[in-house]
């Protein structure tokens, strides 16, 4: 895979390639290279599948990391190619003309994490969720537990006690 | 969550914002080239309340309660995980048919509802349908942990926590997966309590129809039917 | 008039439903002609909970569109906030059915991200619980394709030795349907006594069944008239759809992780997945009886090579507070329904940054059935998707 | 013939015993079926506790007038056949109201109670109702043809419309059967069979995971406890039809349990090992072989 | 078509005489498997309500809840499942420190009403409680933490039995932090900590490679770490849940670990100490042994002027004079005492209380004194030839020891006494045996079996690695004398020490005798306090137990109310409770100056 990730750095702008295991590497590509980098693996580097398409949500430095991994289906080896895109506009380039099943993905991330793919076939249409009116679920900022407790109320009648503040209720409450 | 909370407030919801295209009012070319106007969710939908049926007593309803017990038909709809179980219990190792518990496609021909596990708030919607549209008197059977207190999934977004609060339970079978056999026992002791009389939980559901109708409503956003669809 | 038009069994409906530009078929609903169905969530044809919004004209169906998220619950949410030693009970109930890969690739995924190194008999424990898990699902899901054409006899047979293989699974894991066993770092028990010996008459048993079901199934006309031809994948597909595990072998790619990138002890053993052309729903189903045979013989191999004893868990860090280091993986096992995956991020903290599953589902029941579903007779939707393993709460999570 | 009270108490007589055969005939087919799974089944008394059940149900909701209708149509088609049809040979109590062309009406009203369904199913509103109802009419007028071409054949075979004459003529021992002297017809017929039972590979009509449960989908309570009891009569009234027509009729009582019950074992020994046809493959399927066959046996007798 | 794919499918009918397979019985014919996960039991006497059940339930199925009151080692607290959440894992069986929650093979439970699912296993008596099979902890090497602790490394008893070197090296980073992972959070080894230490929260702080928190943890109870850090007695330890199954977490070393990792001129700034504010009341304390330089750096952060009387020339009391440099090294002490004395107390050295100057006095010039003077005065058998001029106290010997003066080390030495100064006496003594003669030539004896010996374990274990003899469960008799030189001890077996009542009382087998020779003879049974301070008017006005003791209030306040007593004269005796009354004191002469209102004395 080392020649690979030579010629992809020759041609595009690259960064933070590491080699996981030997047949799967990870490498960050600029935003506006991407779709052209994935296509070109696709259509010249024989990473003809699909494997996912997902994100991650890196709340701190405020950027969606876009996981498009790739395999290749003579030599099974796959290359995860990582995009940073905007939080607070997260929009990316649909490629959902590479992949038939590139539409499912991209739907799910428009309703899951919000990010937006302009011109991906039914992206308005609801996947998973049902009239959810909230901000999307996967995001880092969105408290599930704090979401669940008021909306489903857990029923109510336990209580915990910690040891070490029970013993010192009991046996040393001054100290 | 009392239950005396019987009065039902329209103005919280907001059905306009996800009603769906072929809810909406409209009007349809008849084929004789008339206009009608339509709307659905009045034409298309049953607008009766569910009434309570009061059981009778004596020897007669005895009788009727020991043939309803011993005829139970189960709805084939597997809301959650606990549907896996379903299969052995129709096939020779458990074999459920024995105790006269039998499987139906339709809710309008099944009693009893198994709640197999936890419920989101998607199928929800569609259990609560199901269930008014069983024929009365009809049971619940909640299965698994999760339709106690939430169970595995007690802090997730989508999925309820209690299931009491939006459908009358009778009989909650714990455990994560309950084993065929604790399912076996929850019939057991559903057919006790029908042979008892005590499984009247489609009155209650009947009585505090408006509690059950507002703690749906809270959480099912996207209602897209028209309140009294049973 | 032509007569061999008239009298051919299956229409060229090529161009039937007429697409658009779009590649959407163009129907006009108020045209009469056609039908909007909802198939599912309460339908004994949906495998699972999930539903099929299909447009049919007449028995025909025009457009298909896959709904999801009946099930579900928000795992990958769950996991952000779960240590990782939680996460293990929670990423099993993923897929219900076969829940040993969920466990096996979780564990796979944290050791990697962590730097265990597993030991070698749990090592091969686990490489029997995974195979015993594609056991169990595969005494389902082969008769269960006879049981979307109403055949339900096979299935009545299968599941009750499903049921026997559960029981071992009983044994060995102390759980019938959630096993709980491949905790990240090892297993959880060695093999109890005589467990060889139960496994060995269970798989006697299956033996027989085999042959029964071959008997019953495939050498069965009618089941041979709906199963055959319908629902051929082209080959050309494979890599455009994202089609895994059997139902790519049917179409004569190999796709089977055991082979590809042999993980556990799947090198030591002897086996060759079967792989055949046809690409329709028979020939799914058959590859997947071969797999109940390779699946049979593979466990006999294991139990022959595996030691008896030994460590069933390498040392990890205290569990309750276990950090792993920042960093990213991709992990993957071969399920009965094909390549089941794990994409993990860990941030240096005690919890899972980011978990998505990738499970064949994903693809099969989305992209690839709605387009199947095309011009296919409603009739057969349940047989399509049953063919293509469809297991809804490994689409949504 | 005979109107009188008497006759007509008889006939209720008969009708209940059949409708009693009926259910423990198929409860006992669902144990047989059960056996080969390898489990017990249901206990024989469960179509009682069923029936009992569903006309216990507090709960009554219709679609229409149809919607009442369609069930009670469905129980003329059944009780319809039984009325026409004598039970036991020989025995004026249990020829019922069999009259000199009552082979026609019997065909009749094997129709009569799908239409009936058709009207009601309809009513209901529901799309896999009007799915079912399409297939099942199709399915049954490919049936009819088999099943009028052996009627046909055994009508010219014996110069009679009635089945009385039809059983009578059969009278005299084993290999005086129609199933022996024309055995082209009772092909075409017990092929046929198999459809008017609506057992595998020709369940297509109440089809549970393709269209769950078809025409009956909407049906509950009453109405389906109508449907129900129907069904039992309807199922061993059609299995005496064949055994009228074919198989010697019965001289008592206990012959025609036998009978009826291998009759229907027919149907139930074929269904149990074959799935589903689809609806143009069983379409086709009727149109070939036991089309072929009732006009072979009409030919060989013209 | 082919006609076989007719025919075939019929053989299926062969199977209809073959009996059913079906489970008879279900309820009764199939229990669960031997592993089976089931409903949980709790052996409710074995568990310690240590809570790691809570913590790792990833559902939050488990409450701790009350059943009985915490006594030290046991929360009192036990867990209450809920059925409602529970996933039947078993993680929390795995994880059990005491192995006492366990899961039955029962599985069925059924109810009509939901509320009815919350039970505490063991406590209310379920049908399984008695059920043998079900899923426990899996054998073998398999443990959700570590059992095994980080080894201490240690001098080799070939370099150290001849030198005062310390001993004991102290973790490094990685060990630090590898026996830190093993602490499960549960918090119970806090109640038994005299001071109340945070003790979880410093760990965490290790594992967390936050070394400054730590400090700030344990400076928020302990002003003493690095002493504490070698030579507390650490009960945490004997009450550590990993103790139950494995070896308990060196609390005592990780302590040290974060002593040792900060330079002193760090503290001030990680302790945020550089600027205190002063209020205008004057404080005494008497004695700089660990209570009162506790409550010297309390009252001081708390903004009071602090002056210590002591008597010696160097602050630590016994930390200094009375254990010995190989266990706790000056430089620790010095590090310790230098920063509470860099906080602003003032310390008069060699001013004996009493002699130099009047307690009546300290009171009008002080508005407040507080007072640890310590056990300083040995402690004799009382036995025949114990009055010899070379029978010696270990008390006095030890601080002759550090004060540098010349002692006699003879050839032989016996040592009575069981307790750590016996082997801090021995161990000493046998060292500057190797020196003086070449070899160690010391054997300890103790009333108590080796098993019930009050010393520490390693001690004993050290002592006999540095060549001293250690031979427990002997009552001495009496000491030979011959020409005025002891000559050896006369001993007898002693088979118990306390009655039924649990009197003192010991027991002895007269006829299993003994004789240990030996030139010197070491008394070292307990050391007696030094009270002559205290005017006999004084004493009036204050309350003693009736066995001499000293009684005073929860915060330390004697019958004087200005007047505060604490440290080993109290408690003890050991440094952990000296500190722990100084801080309490130093509250409650907060609380006594402000007037703020208290429990009076008794």
């Amino acid at each position: 895979m080392k020649d690979l990730i030579k010629d992809i750095e020759s041609r595009f702008k690259t960064s933070d390639y590491i080699q996981k295991l030997d047949h799967l590497a990870f490498i960050t590509v600029e935003k506006e290279q991407a779709i052209s980098l994935v296509t070109y693996l696709r259509d010249y580097r024989k990473y003809a599948g699909l494997t996912l398409l997902t994100a991650v949500d890196w709340l701190e430095d405020g950027v969606f990391q876009l996981t498009y991994l790739l395999n290749n289906p003579t030599d099974y080896t796959e290359i995860g190619v990582r995009v940073m895109i905007d939080r607070d506009n997260a929009t990316m380039e649909s490629s959902h003309h590479l992949w038939e099943n590139m539409m499912t993905y991209q739907r799910e991330l428009r309703e899951m994490f919000g990010i937006d793919f302009p011109g991906s076939p039914r992206i308005e249409e609801d996947f998973i969720l049902e009239g959810w009116d909230n901000m999307p679920p996967y995001r880092r900022d969105f408290d599930t537990k704090k979401y669940a407790e008021e909306t489903y109320f857990p029923r109510p009648g336990r209580e915990s006690n910690d040891p070490a503040t029970y013993m010192k209720s009991k046996m040393y409450p001054n100290d | 969550m009392e239950k005396d909370m019987n009065k039902h407030k329209f103005e919280d919801l907001d059905v306009d914002k996800f009603l769906a295209p072929e809810n909406e009012k409209r009007s349809v070319l008849a084929p004789d080239g008339s206009i009608v106007e339509v709307d659905p969710l009045k034409d298309y939908f049953c607008q009766d309340r569910p009434e309570v049926q009061k059981p009778r007593s004596g020897p007669v309803e005895n009788f009727l309660n020991w043939a309803r017990a011993e005829s139970l038909w189960v709805l084939g709809f597997g809301t959650g995980c606990g549907s896996i179980e379903i299969p052995p219990l129709t096939t020779p190792r458990f074999d459920m048919f024995r105790y006269g518990v039998q499987m139906r496609a339709t809710p309008r021909q099944s009693n009893v509802f198994v709640i197999s596990g936890y419920l989101s708030v998607k199928t929800l919607k569609r259990a609560i349908r199901a269930y008014e549209q069983m024929p009365s008197p009809k049971y619940i059977i909640a299965l698994g942990s999760c339709t106690i207190n939430g169970g595995m999934y007690y802090d997730s977004y989508n999925t309820i926590n209690r299931l009491d609060a939006y459908m009358p339970v009778d009989v909650y079978i714990a455990g994560c997966m309950p084993r065929p056999e604790a399912l076996l026992a929850g019939f057991a002791k559903l057919k006790e309590l029908i042979k008892a009389g005590k499984a009247e939980k489609a009155n209650e559901y009947a009585e505090n129809f408006d509690w059950y109708k507002t703690n749906q409503k809270k959480i099912i956003k996207d209602w897209n039917m028209p309140d009294f669809n049973w | 008039m032509d007569l061999k038009k008239l009298f051919q069994m299956n229409p060229d409906r090529s161009l039937y439903p007429e697409m658009g530009e779009d590649g959407k078929p163009i129907i006009d609903l108020s045209s009469h002609k056609f039908l909007k169905i909802w198939q599912g969530p309460q339908h004994p044809g949906i495998t699972g909970n999930m539903s099929l919004e299909l447009t049919v004209s007449g028995d025909e169906i025009v457009e298909s569109k896959t709904h999801v998220g009946y099930l579900h619950r928000g795992f990958e949410k769950l996991m952000e906030r779960r240590k990782f030693i939680q996460c293990f009970p929670t990423c099993i109930r993923m897929c219900v059915a076969e829940p040993d890969p969920n466990e096996y690739i979780l564990a796979a995924a944290i050791e990697d991200l962590a730097g265990i190194e597993v030991p070698e008999t749990a090592q091969w424990l686990r490489t029997l619980a995974l195979e015993m898990a594609r056991l169990q699902i595969l005494l389902r899901s082969v008769p269960g394709q006879g049981g979307t054409f109403a055949l339900g006899l096979g299935y009545q047979w299968g599941n009750y030795i499903r049921d026997l293989i559960l029981d071992r699974f009983e044994e060995l894991t102390g759980g019938r349907v959630y096993h709980m066993y491949i905790i990240p770092g090892g297993v959880r028990g060695l093999l109890p006594d005589g467990f060889k010996k139960r496994m060995e008459e269970n798989l006697k048993l299956v033996d027989e069944f085999v042959i029964n079901i071959d008997n019953l199934m495939y050498n069965n006309s009618v089941f041979k008239q709906r199963a055959k031809g319908l629902a051929v994948i082209p080959k050309d597909w494979i890599d455009t759809y994202g089609v895994y595990g059997p139902t790519a072998r049917a179409a004569g790619v190999m796709r089977d992780v055991r082979k590809t990138h042999p993980y556990l002890k799947y090198a030591e053993l002897d086996f060759e997945p079967f792989t055949t052309t046809e690409s329709d729903v028979y020939a799914r189903s058959r590859v997947r009886w071969h797999d109940l045979q390779t699946t049979v013989d593979l466990i006999r191999q294991i139990m022959a090579k595996m030691p008896d004893g030994g460590e069933i868990r390498a040392e990890t860090p205290n569990v309750l507070h276990w950090r792993i280091p920042k960093g990213e993986t991709y992990q993957k096992c071969e399920s009965s329904r094909g390549e089941y995956g794990m994409y993990m991020v860990t941030d240096g903290s005690d919890k899972p940054r980011r978990v998505n599953l990738k499970g064949p589902s994903y693809t099969h029941a989305n992209a690839l059935l709605d387009k199947l579903l095309i011009n296919a007779n409603i009739a057969d939707t349940a047989a399509i998707m049953v063919s293509l393993a469809t297991c809804p709460p490994e689409i949504e999570r | 013939m005979d109107y009188s009270i008497t006759k007509f108490l008889w006939t209720l007589l008969g009708l209940f015993i059949v409708l009693n055969w009926g259910m423990l005939m198929s409860s006992t087919m669902r144990r047989i079926g059960a056996r080969v799974a390898g489990r017990y089944g249901i206990p024989w008394y469960q179509p009682w506790i069923d029936l009992v059940k569903l006309y216990s149900l507090r709960t009554h909701l219709t679609h229409g007038t149809m919607f009442y209708i369609g069930p009670v149509f469905r129980l003329m088609g059944g009780v319809g056949i039984f009325l026409f049809l004598p039970m036991v040979y020989g025995n004026p109590h249990w020829s019922n109201y069999s009259f000199s062309g009552d082979l026609v009406l019997i065909l009749y009203f094997q129709f009569f109670g799908m239409l009936g369904m058709a009207l009601g199913a309809g009513e209901g509103g529901q799309p896999f109702s009007a799915i079912g109802i399409s297939r099942g009419l199709s399915q049954f007028a490919t049936i009819e043809v088999p099943m009028t071409l052996a009627v046909i054949s055994i009508a010219i075979q014996y110069q009679t419309l009635s089945i009385s004459d039809i059983v009578a003529a059969q009278q005299g021992g084993f290999m005086t059967w129609t199933l022996w002297t024309n055995p082209l017809a009772t092909g075409a017929a017990m092929l046929s069979l198999l459809g008017a039972f609506g057992h595998s590979p020709f369940n297509l009509v109440k089809a549970p995971n393709e269209i769950p449960i078809g025409p009956p989908t909407e049906y509950h309570g009453t109405f389906l406890g109508v449907l129900r009891t129907n069904g039992a009569i309807l199922h061993v009234a059609e299995a005496a039809l064949f055994m009228n027509l074919f198989f010697g009729g019965a001289g008592s009582w206990f012959e025609l349990i036998i009978k009826t019950f291998l009759i229907y074992f027919w149907s139930v020994f074929v269904g149990t090992v074959f799935p589903r046809f689809r609806i143009e493959q069983s379409v086709r399927w009727f149109l070939k072989v036991p089309t072929i066959l009732g006009i072979l046996a009409i030919i060989i007798f013209l | 078509m082919n006609i076989k794919d007719v025919l075939s499918p019929f053989t299926a009918w062969k199977r209809v005489a073959r009996d059913p397979v079906t489970v008879k019985d279900p309820f009764n014919d199939r229990p669960g498997a031997d592993r089976y996960r089931g409903f949980h039991k709790n052996d409710v006497e074995a568990c310690i309500g240590c809570g790691t059940c809570e913590d790792i339930c990833e559902n939050e199925a488990i409450d701790l809840v009350p059943f009985k009151d915490p006594i030290s080692g046991d929360s009192g607290l036990r867990p209450s499942i809920d059925y409602g959440r529970c996933c039947w894992c078993a993680l929390c069986v795995d994880v059990c420190t005491t192995n006492s929650l366990t899961l039955s093979n029962e599985y069925t439970w059924v109810a009509t009403d939901p509320d009815e699912f919350i039970f505490t296993p063991g406590v209310d008596k379920k049908d399984w409680d008695e059920n043998e099979k079900g899923w426990k902890k899996p054998e073998g090497n398999y443990e959700f933490y570590g059992l095994k602790r980080v080894e201490m490394e240690h001098l080799h008893p070939e370099e150290r039995s001849d030198s005062f070197i310390e001993m004991v090296k102290g973790y490094s980073k990685e060990q630090a932090q590898k026996e830190a992972d093993r602490c499960v959070e549960c918090g119970i080894c806090t109640a038994t900590c005299p001071a109340h230490m945070g003790i979880p929260e410093y760990i965490k702080a290790i594992r967390n490679d936050d070394i400054e928190e730590g400090l700030r943890v344990l400076y928020e109870t302990n002003p003493l770490p690095e002493i504490c850090g070698r030579i507390c007695t650490h009960k945490c330890e004997s009450v550590c849940s990993i103790g139950h199954k494995g070896d308990p977490l060196s609390i005592r070393w990780l302590k040290r670990y974060i002593a040792d990792q900060v330079p002193s001129d760090k503290y001030k700034d990680i302790l945020d100490t550089n600027e205190i504010e002063n209020n205008d009341k004057k404080i005494a304390i008497i004695g700089a042994g660990p209570s009162g330089l506790t409550a010297a750096h309390y009252l001081v952060k708390m903004g009071y002027s602090v002056t210590i009387f002591e008597q010696f020339e160097a602050a630590g009391g016994m930390m200094r004079y009375g254990i010995p440099e190989y266990r706790l090294p000056y430089e620790s002490i010095d590090k310790d005492i230098n920063y509470i004395l860099s906080l602003g107390v003032d310390i008069k050295y060699n001013t004996r209380i009493g002699a130099d100057i009047t307690l009546d006095q300290l009171g009008k010039d002080f508005d407040a004194v507080f007072s640890g003077t310590g056990l300083h005065l040995g402690r004799s058998t009382g036995i025949p030839g114990s009055d010899n001029e070379h029978v010696y106290y270990s008390t006095d010997y030890l601080r002759k020891i550090t004060a540098g003066e010349e002692i006699e080390v003879a050839e032989s030495i016996v040592v009575i006494g069981g307790g750590n100064v016996a082997m801090d006496i021995t161990r000493s003594l046998a060292r500057m045996q190797k020196v003086k003669y070449g070899k160690a030539n010391i054997i300890a004896t103790s009333l108590e079996k080796e098993d019930v010996m009050p010393a520490d374990r390693e001690e004993v274990v050290e002592a006999r690695e540095e060549g001293a003899i250690i031979n427990p469960g002997w009552a001495p008799q009496s000491i030979e004398i011959k020409d005025g030189v002891p000559t050896g001890l006369h001993v007898v077996e002693c088979n118990s020490l306390f009655d039924e009542t649990g009197r003192f009382n010991p027991q002895c087998s007269m006829d299993v005798k003994e004789f240990w020779p030996g030139v010197q003879i070491i008394e070292s049974i307990g050391q007696g306090m030094d009270l002559s301070y205290i005017s006999e008017e004084f004493k009036e006005n204050m309350a003693f137990s009736p066995r001499g003791r000293v009684e005073t209030n929860d915060y330390f306040q004697t019958g004087v109310k200005w007047f505060f007593m604490g440290g080993d004269i109290i408690e003890g005796p050991d440094v952990i409770h000296g500190i722990a009354n100084g801080h309490k004191a130093a509250i409650g002469i907060d609380n006594f100056i402000q007037g703020i209102d208290f429990k009076a004395a008794k």
